[in-house]
């Protein structure tokens, strides 16, 4: 198990490090960062001073390597937008994000699960067909459209729900959360739903078809000759080898659920990560992108450390540290 | 008895197919037909665009601005001119629109999947053969492949792309750009399962046989093993054909898409969103229907086809 | 007979299919006694795992009882509700498949999945439920039971894994045991050891046991007596030395003929022309009879006989022929 | 002279872990050894068999006299060629076609997308030969319907798939056919054809075969020849005849013994102990001493070597 | 009352002196004071200034009477000392307001309520450049020790980025930038009665996405909404207790085009610029059906231009803003003239998200040029990569959008029309240039004698139009969303001040 979890670190240090160069690379292009941060009224020699004050003549690797430095000790340079830190910025807006990832995530494992199973159990029972086309509909629509579609019913015409922001936030510390107020915890209903829809019904697929092909197992046919009740046959036999395959894939998806928030944010307002990253990549802020991509980048590998080191515990046939021969 | 020999009724691959239990499960399945039947006339309608839409959207020299925001077949304030669909805020014929914008949504889609299908199963295919390091190799690039959300990477190839390719082909790029960029996110579930069920031919006695006559591994790979891993393969492209159709949609909104001139589906919800709240519905309305009933039917037909092919469900 | 354990009445099973009703097993009958080990023979595909699957009730659709009654331990079973059945199965049928290797959850202990077989069907304390599951495996001659109680499946080897299913199959003490193809997917070594544990556990339980295979020779030395079953019908039934030594149905006989024997030296086995017949194109009358030396007019037309006097299903048994 | 000639082949696997585990948990490489020091000779026209338990090496050692693996030391003669180290590729492609295999799984051996002409022709076509009616003529003689070419394998049962897969292994015109357990996935009564179509083409082609198989009475109808296998040694090798009546090594007893017979009826068998060991992890001495009720001390300490006992050869110390 | 408002983006600092940038002047307007500010018609109103005159003996010297009796959110007095120190504040190396008030060479105060501040030559038009020169209090910028502006680019930060004391009507309450702003009435103002001052709380949130702001608006959680778009007007006014309101907004959008070069990149013409000919310039500027353009992609939202300059700026007139028509016959058979019978083919360069529905302008010229065989491939992308293009002189048709903070043409001149150079002429893409007109142009920020003042900005114009320099297409129409319950006008500068709301 160690041996697995030191490679499974190595690799994900080589992850980060070409995630790292590959995002830095791209913003290269993307734009010049100099022009937004110079008002109408900016001269030649302004734009060289600034170019030199940024380092942005230095050759590539140089930036790089100097990016790589900063991004080890936490430090991702200065937005050139807002001119602060942008691990300060960060800080600042994680808990947005995570909040309503966790929210999505909770909300799409819970109904995917529960909906696969379900739909698995009952395979041709008009309800479980039922939700399996409407689950379709929720994966032949773009997120963006649907978010805007939940705001126009839910906040335009019924007025029920807030169409953007946190609602109010308390103040924990370093941290702000929207889960102590009323306002806050309406606020995040409409952003999660829209966020979570995909990747429940993606899970809740997987579930469902691996949950078909586990219940067709010789040890289920046996566990049925047993004579075991239909619940510790679904739940305590099926469903825990259902979850092996499953947990990769959730894994994968826990990932981008943050990725894909910054759709949702940029519909719906919400003050997190992936709005401040749609508006650095129109700024051209490069210092937010390249530490937006790292954090992603870290999240994805720490998740699915945590997923590898969960087969552990659930599959106890990969606890062997015996050479296998057959 | 070789003069008899010629005479034997060979039975067409097309008559196999007829009465193969695909077919009949397919002709039994409500919902296969259909879907098979809305994605047929889907794709024909968007390939004979040219032939079937009332005018090319895509010529601006043709549009005329005064007849934007009309109603459906409701004539312009200003023109007198009356359209199906209505038209849009540039005054083109949505339904025109929208089978243009089709024909390069379905492009970018089928493209991007064809694409990622080809490099997912020569990846997959030659990992699982040759196996050791070059699978090793190939499957840890999966692997970071997949620890990158796709949208990232299509923003990732996009920038990348903008900044390389000169100004001047940025246009004809846009298309390219988005079918690299979705097709390099999807390869990796192709080579997955390629590599998945090459392992498992690989293993079985006819590729041993094959081996036995001295046949190549290139040879063994290609008639032997790639048709025997095609179905999983096609249920995947199907599947994948509709993501990257929304996923086309998606990047569009996050302004990575077609361009605004030769609108896709997506650049057309897009654009249509912005009318949402101001009565011009049918901009958005009927690029959105479109959509998802191509995606939606797509879908079905590739989860059909998923129960349908896996013999281990029948 | 009080001591019939299990009870079959013309049972038949149905599947629909594409191309019409097919029937896996067709009007069979037998019962088993307390203390006796039935073996059921015949080709792949002959409908043996069909029969002892419909007893436990465990058809897997669209396949379901067409006709016929089974009867367990006097009471009939085979119109049972589910939940009904379900309380059933393990505790008063048990069953062995194939192939122990998937027979187990990888993901239990297999102390776990003893316990919980008791739990369902005993009304014993957790802990008194752990003490059986551990005398079980010793029963079934597990080493060290005590200690490799809580060893996960893939820990055993697969002559241990059978054993292991025996236990899971026996630990509620049920009065019939179903074992499908036990030892197919063993060692001759380890097929020998567990066919007699089967046995010493049938003989000191007095457990009806229904064994399938399609191996004589295991039939020869486990069985008392022995069905053939073919394409869905019984051909012969009775005890086991009576139909190996003197078949009278002309299936059988060549079924004994085509095994190749130490008396034979190299000379040409028998060889039963054909195939049996898939089962959407069973023949009309006898369905042996395209394949029988001996086959009539009258194997054509009527439907096969049901076994009276002699132990064949067949118009024409070897037997009277020889007689005649 | 002998068509094929083994000389002390053995194959060893490497099943290590990765390199990093066996760092971390201090474990050395390991290696099972499938087949160890084996020696045995086939006569031309004759019928080899190969018996023993699962995993006793048996289709190791099949693999390995058809060139699909090469040994780790010794060598398989073929013909006087050495196929692995032969450079002359003439020479190997001429052996190549000699050789030819027959399969367990007529389900696996034969590629569902393909017709079964072109299944058949394949041996043929693949070096370049002209192959018109072939697969018509051959499938007459496996007791098929030339009209048969053209279908799919699907359409057929598990006996006529072995017999395509027959047809095919003839179609290169081979001398030597290695079959690794033909019929074990076959019925009685189609064992039985598909047995004596062997029998006949046997006779017909002048073939020799290398039959591998677990179940001795087939091995006892069929071999000229047998060798018994345990842990990938060869532990005895006698005539049939020989074999099973006057049986020398503790281990062939126990097989006999073990296997089921067709006139035992309620026999209560000598009960076999134990079961294979972990052939990664061999037992000392004679790999069969802790199962062996006769087992002495010499046995535990060194591997006994191969004695000639007549025709009969044997590696027991204690056998004579 | 608590005003809940909206717009499209955030300020980026609220360091007054850190950042020139129409959003982030607007939220410091709450708090903050200049010594004149504009009011809603765009004329100066005395703000921490009371009145304010050249010297009559040196025109050189202009003399600034301040207000007496403020003072600053933390109680301080307000002094001449603090506008001396602003001045001197504003003119520090990291200061964006740098280049607005270069001229003044010295700021000194005259008794407590009095400054004089130098220019280095006459400079008729100063006031306008101090409209958004923002005074802050001496003593407590140097207790805390921020009298060095923040270093934006750099990165800095300090204690003025996030703290505000002014002398405005409204106190900083918190500020999560991008997320959230809230303001609270200051009741200390010395312009409490003078003003209305009803709102007393400000909650000031930027939403991007256009649809959200409008379904914001649109469910009430939106008091008052800035960057409204065009089409969801009517809707707005529709619902019960909102309604919109618009005025001319001071920004003029057009297109350039490089008639410099010899030869252009991105057309299909070899070794010729068709951009060169005045004539084809004229026929472009001819086939743009502006009303077109008005009536639908503005929604009536805009107001055709045939000038560039707004009609709020010195040197704008009726007839010259009327000069541009359309005719696309005409423009064919100037086309042919010129020798472009078949048209030509050229790409041209718009942003996506910086003008209202740039886009769809651009799209919509793509289509009328194409009517008199102009082939134009659009490339519209963030403004990000769309103004280096301008600046770095790599297009060669492109939009742009231009607004006159200081009211005189002046300001059009030096960056549009004046040679390219480095600290002048420095957003003329065009390639234009004319030496005389060069002179001309520098001569104005000294010329006291405003008839030839206005003489000779008339010349310029003249030569501008007639030679079509760009192509004019409209002014931009500014609209506010509100609840009826919100009083107050549209600010043409697109700068609410929020003392200048009434509720009820
Ligand atoms: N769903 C189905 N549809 C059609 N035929 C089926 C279906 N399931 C099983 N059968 C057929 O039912 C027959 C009986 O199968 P069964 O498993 O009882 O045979 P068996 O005697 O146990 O064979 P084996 O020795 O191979 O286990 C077989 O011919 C099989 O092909
Ligand atoms: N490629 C391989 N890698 C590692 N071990 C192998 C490999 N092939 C075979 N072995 C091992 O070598 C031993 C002998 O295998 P082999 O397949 O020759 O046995 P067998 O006698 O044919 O058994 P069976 O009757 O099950 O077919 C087994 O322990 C097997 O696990
Ligand atoms: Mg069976
Ligand atoms: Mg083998």
């Amino acid at each position: 198990m160690l041996a697995y979890i030191i490679r499974r670190v190595v690799q994900s240090a080589l992850v980060l490090l070409i995630v790292g160069l590959a995002a830095f690379s791209m913003f290269r292009f993307v734009g010049d960062p100099i022009e937004n941060m110079l008002g109408q009224e900016r001269t030649t020699v302004d734009i060289e001073r600034l170019r030199d004050q940024l380092g942005l003549d230095e050759p590539f690797i140089v930036q790089y390597v100097k990016f790589l430095e900063g991004a080890v000790q936490g430090n991702f340079g200065v937005s050139y937008r807002q001119g602060r830190p942008v691990s300060d910025i960060l800080v600042e807006r994680a808990p947005a994000t995570l909040e309503l990832a966790t929210v999505s995530c909770v909300l799409a494992i819970a109904f995917g699960i529960a909906f696969g199973v379900f739909t698995a159990i009952r395979r041709d029972g008009f309800l479980a067909n039922f939700i399996m086309s409407t689950s379709l509909i929720g994966v032949s629509l773009p997120t963006f459209l649907i978010g805007i579609l939940l705001i126009y019913i839910f906040s335009v015409e019924l007025g029920w729900l807030p169409s953007f922001g946190r609602g109010e936030t308390v103040q924990i510390g370093n941290w702000s959360t929207g889960f102590l107020t009323a306002s806050g915890l309406k606020a995040l209903i409409l952003p999660s739903i829209t966020l979570g829809l995909y990747q429940m019904t993606l899970i809740m697929r997987l579930v469902r078809s691996e949950m078909l092909e586990v219940l067709r197992q010789d040890y289920i046919r046996f566990a049925r000759a047993r004579g075991l009740k239909n619940r510790t046959i679904n739940f305590r036999h099926a469903l825990k080898n259902t979850m092996v395959p499953v947990i990769t894939v959730i894994g994968l998806q826990l990932g981008s659920i943050i990725a894909f928030a910054i759709i949702t944010e940029t519909v719906f307002q919400w003050p997190g990560v992936g709005l401040l990253f749609i508006n650095a990549v129109q700024f051209v802020d490069i210092p937010v992108m390249a530490a937006y991509l790292m954090l992603i980048s870290v999240m994805f590998v720490a998740i699915n450390l945590i997923v590898d080191i969960l087969y552990f515990f659930i599959d106890p046939r990969l606890r062997v540290d015996r050479a296998g021969g057959h | 008895m070789n003069d008899t020999l010629d005479k034997i009724p060979q039975r067409s691959r097309l008559r196999m197919f007829l009465d193969s239990d695909i077919y009949y499960a397919f002709r039994r399945s409500p919902v296969a037909v259909v879907s098979t039947v809305v994605v047929s006339i889907l794709i024909l309608a968007a390939v004979f665009a040219p032939l079937i839409a009332p005018t090319n959207p895509f010529n601006p020299a043709t549009l005329n601005l005064m007849n934007g925001f009309t109603g459906p077949m409701a004539p312009n304030a200003f023109t007198g001119e009356s359209f199906l669909l209505g038209t849009d805020d540039q005054g083109r014929d949505v339904f025109s629109t929208i089978l243009y914008g089709m024909r390069v949504s379905l492009f970018v889609g089928v493209a991007a999947v064809l694409f990622a299908m080809v490099l997912g199963i020569t990846l997959g295919l030659v990992s699982g053969y040759v196996g050791g390091w070059t699978e090793t190799i190939i499957m840890r690039v999966a692997d970071v492949q997949l620890t990158f959300p796709s949208i990232l990477i299509a923003m990732l190839i996009f920038g990348i792309a903008k900044g390389v390719t000169p100004v001047e082909y940025r246009d004809q790029m846009a298309i390219w750009v988005l079918i690299l960029a979705i097709g390099l996110s999807d390869w990796v579930q192709f080579a997955r399962v390629v590599r998945g069920a090459t392992l498992v031919e690989k293993r079985k006695e006819y590729v041993e046989a094959a081996r036995l006559i001295g046949r190549t591994p290139c040879a063994i790979m290609l008639r032997h093993i790639l048709p025997n891993v095609l179905s999983p393969v096609l249920v995947i492209a199907t599947i994948s054909l509709a993501l990257a159709i929304i996923a086309e949609a998606t990047l569009s909104f996050l302004g990575v898409g077609a361009p605004a001139t030769q609108p896709s589906l997506g650049t057309l919800i897009r654009i249509g969103q912005g009318y949402l709240f101001s009565g011009e519905w049918w901009i958005l309305l009927f690029p959105a229907l479109t959509l998802l009933t191509l995606a939606l039917s797509v879908n079905l037909l590739g989860d059909w086809l998923r129960d349908a092919l896996n013999p281990r469900l029948r | 007979m009080s001591d019939v354990v299990l009870s079959i009445r013309g049972l038949s099973v149905k599947i629909p299919t594409r191309s019409g009703i097919v029937k896996p097993v067709d009007d069979i009958s037998y019962d088993i006694r307390a203390g006796e080990i039935l073996g059921i023979v015949g080709e792949s595909g002959a409908g043996k795992s069909m029969a002892g699957n419909a007893v436990i009730g465990l058809l897997n659709p669209p396949a379901q009882i067409a006709a016929g009654e089974i009867w367990l331990n006097g009471s009939r079973i085979d119109n049972l509700k589910d939940a009904a059945m379900r309380r059933l199965r393990g505790k008063h049928i048990g069953m062995v498949f194939q192939d122990p290797l998937t027979s187990l959850n990888p993901l239990l202990s297999i102390g776990d999945q003893l316990t919980e077989t008791m739990l369902t069907h005993l009304p014993i304390s957790r802990s008194e439920a752990h003490q059986r599951a551990v005398a079980a495996l010793d029963e079934v001659g597990i080493p060290g039971a005590a200690e490799r109680i809580g060893s996960y499946p893939h820990e055993f080897s697969g002559g241990m894994r059978q054993r292991v299913v025996i236990a899971l199959a026996l630990c509620a003490e049920p009065s019939l045991i179903i074992a499908d193809e036990p030892t197919t997917a063993l060692d001759v070594s380890v097929q020998a050891q567990i066919i007699a544990l089967l046995k010493r556990l049938c003989r000191d339980r007095g457990t009806a046991v229904m064994l399938i295979t399609h191996d004589m020779g295991v039939i020869t030395e486990a069985a008392d007596r022995v069905a053939v079953m073919y394409a869905g019908r019984l051909a012969e039934l009775g005890a086991v030395r009576d139909v190996l030594t003197q078949p009278q149905h002309p299936y059988t006989q060549g079924l004994m003929a085509s095994t190749p024997l130490a008396s034979q030296g190299k000379a040409r086995l028998h060889q039963i022309e054909g195939a049996m017949p898939r089962l959407n194109a069973v023949p009309e009358g006898c369905p042996f009879h395209p394949r029988c030396a001996y086959a009539q007019d009258k194997c054509r037309a009527a439907p096969t006989p049901q076994i009276v006097g002699g132990h064949a299903a067949c118009w024409f048994p070897l037997i009277a022929q020889k007689v005649s | 002279m002998s068509l094929i000639s083994v000389k002390n082949l053995t194959r060893v696997f490497d099943v290590s872990k990765p390199w990093l585990n066996r760092v971390i948990e201090r474990r050395a490489k390991a290696f099972l050894t499938a087949v160890s020091d084996v020696d045995f000779e086939v006569e031309e026209r004759s019928t080899y068999a190969l018996v023993g338990e699962s995993g006793s090496g048996k289709s190791t050692i099949g693999r390995m006299l058809v060139g699909l693996l090469t040994p780790s030391s010794g060598k398989v003669e073929i013909n006087g060629v050495n196929l692995a180290t032969e450079t002359d590729a003439d020479k190997v492609d001429v052996i190549r076609s000699d050789i030819q295999m027959i399969f367990q799984d007529p389900f696996a051996s034969l590629n569902p997308r393909w017709r079964v002409r072109d299944i058949i022709v394949e041996p043929v076509v693949a070096r370049g030969g002209d192959a018109t009616g072939l697969a018509e003529k051959l499938l007459v003689q496996v007791g098929l319907s030339a009209l048969d070419a053209g279908k799919f394998p699907h359409e057929f049962s598990g006996g006529q798939r072995q017999r395509i897969c027959i047809a095919r292994a003839l179609s290169s015109e081979p001398k030597l056919i290695v079959c690794d357990e033909p019929t074990s996935a076959l019925d009685v009564s189609v064992q039985a054809q598909v047995l004596n179509l062997m029998s006949d083409l046997k006779d017909n082609f002048g073939l020799t075969y290398v039959l591998i198989s677990h179940d001795l009475t087939v091995v006892r109808h069929m071999a000229d020849r047998i060798g018994v296998l345990y842990l990938g040694r060869l532990v005895e090798e006698a005539s049939p005849e020989d074999l099973f009546t006057d049986t020398k090594h503790p281990y062939t007893k126990m097989l006999l013994e073990a296997a089921p017979r067709m006139d035992g009826f309620g026999r209560e068998a000598d009960l076999p102990e134990g079961e294979i060991p972990d052939p990664i992890d061999p037992p000392k001495g004679c790999a069969f001493n802790p199962r062996c009720p006769i087992a002495t001390n010499i046995c535990r300490q060194e591997r006994p070597m191969m004695r000639q006992l007549g025709d009969i050869r044997v590696a027991c110390h204690l056998a004579d | 009352e608590t005003l809940r408002w909206a717009r499209s983006g955030d300020a980026l600092t609220l360091d007054p002196h850190a950042q020139n940038e129409g959003p982030t002047h607007t939220i410091r307007h709450q708090m903050y004071e200049p010594l004149i500010i504009r009011d809603i018609s765009g004329a100066f109103e005395a703000a921490l200034a009371t009145d304010w005159a050249p010297k009559a003996d040196d025109p050189n010297i202009w003399v600034f009477n301040l207000r007496e009796g403020v003072t600053f959110h933390d109680g301080a007095a307000f002094t001449a000392e603090d506008v001396v120190f602003s001045f001197e504040r504003a003119k520090q190396p990291n200061s964006d307001m740098k280049e607005l008030i270069g001229s003044i060479t010295e700021v000194r105060a005259v008794g407590d309520f009095s400054v004089e501040i130098v220019t280095d030559g006459p400079n008729p038009i100063l006031p306008s450049n101090l409209t958004n020169l923002f005074i802050m209090d001496k003593d407590w910028t140097e207790a805390n020790n921020t009298v060095d502006v923040q270093d934006f680019e750099g990165g800095e930060l300090t204690f003025a980025t996030t703290n505000v004391n002014g002398t405005g009507p409204y106190v900083l309450q918190s500020r999560e930038p991008d997320v959230k702003t809230v303001m609270v009435r200051n009741d200390a103002y010395w312009g409490i009665d003078q003003f209305p001052m009803e709102v007393t709380e400000i909650i000031y949130t930027p939403i991007q996405n256009a649809a959200t702001r409008v379904a914001a608006m649109l469910s009430g959680e939106i008091d008052f909404l800035q960057d409204m778009p065009v089409q969801d007007l009517e809707r707005v006014n529709a619902v019960d207790g909102l309604i919109v309101k618009q005025a001319p907004q001071n920004r003029v959008i057009f297109f350039g085009m490089n008639q410099g070069a010899d030869d252009l990149e991105s057309d299909n013409i070899d070794g010729a610029n068709p951009l060169a000919d005045v004539r084809v310039r004229q026929a472009m500027s001819m086939a743009i059906n502006r009303d077109a353009i008005r009536q639908v992609v503005m929604r009536g939202q805009s107001e055709p231009a045939g000038m560039i300059a707004p009609p709020f700026v010195n040197g704008w007139t009726a007839e010259m803003d009327a000069e541009s028509s359309t005719d696309v016959e005409a423009a064919k058979a100037l086309l042919a003239e010129a020798g472009y019978a078949d048209g030509f083919s050229i790409r041209l360069d718009c942003p996506n998200d910086r003008y209202v529905n740039d886009e769809g302008i651009c799209q919509a010229a793509v289509g009328m040029l194409g009517q008199i065989g102009i082939t134009v491939n659009l490339d519209a992308k963030p403004k990000a990569q769309h103004f280096p293009l301008i600046s770095g002189g790599q297009t060669d048709f492109y939009m742009l959008g231009w607004g006159v903070p200081t009211y005189d043409s002046e300001y059009v001149f030096n960056f549009l029309v004046h040679s390219r150079e480095s600290e002048i002429g420095t957003w003329n893409a065009t390639g234009f240039s004319d030496a005389d007109l060069d002179l001309m142009i520098q001569s104005l920020a000294s010329n006291t004698d405003l008839e030839a003042r206005n003489a000779d900005i008339a010349t310029i114009w003249r030569t501008v139009q007639d030679e079509q320099l760009y192509i004019p297409i409209h002014h931009q129409v500014l609209n506010w969303g509100m609840s009826e319950r919100v009083g107050i006008e549209v600010d043409p500068e697109d700068q609410p001040k929020i003392k200048y709301f009434t509720m009820n």
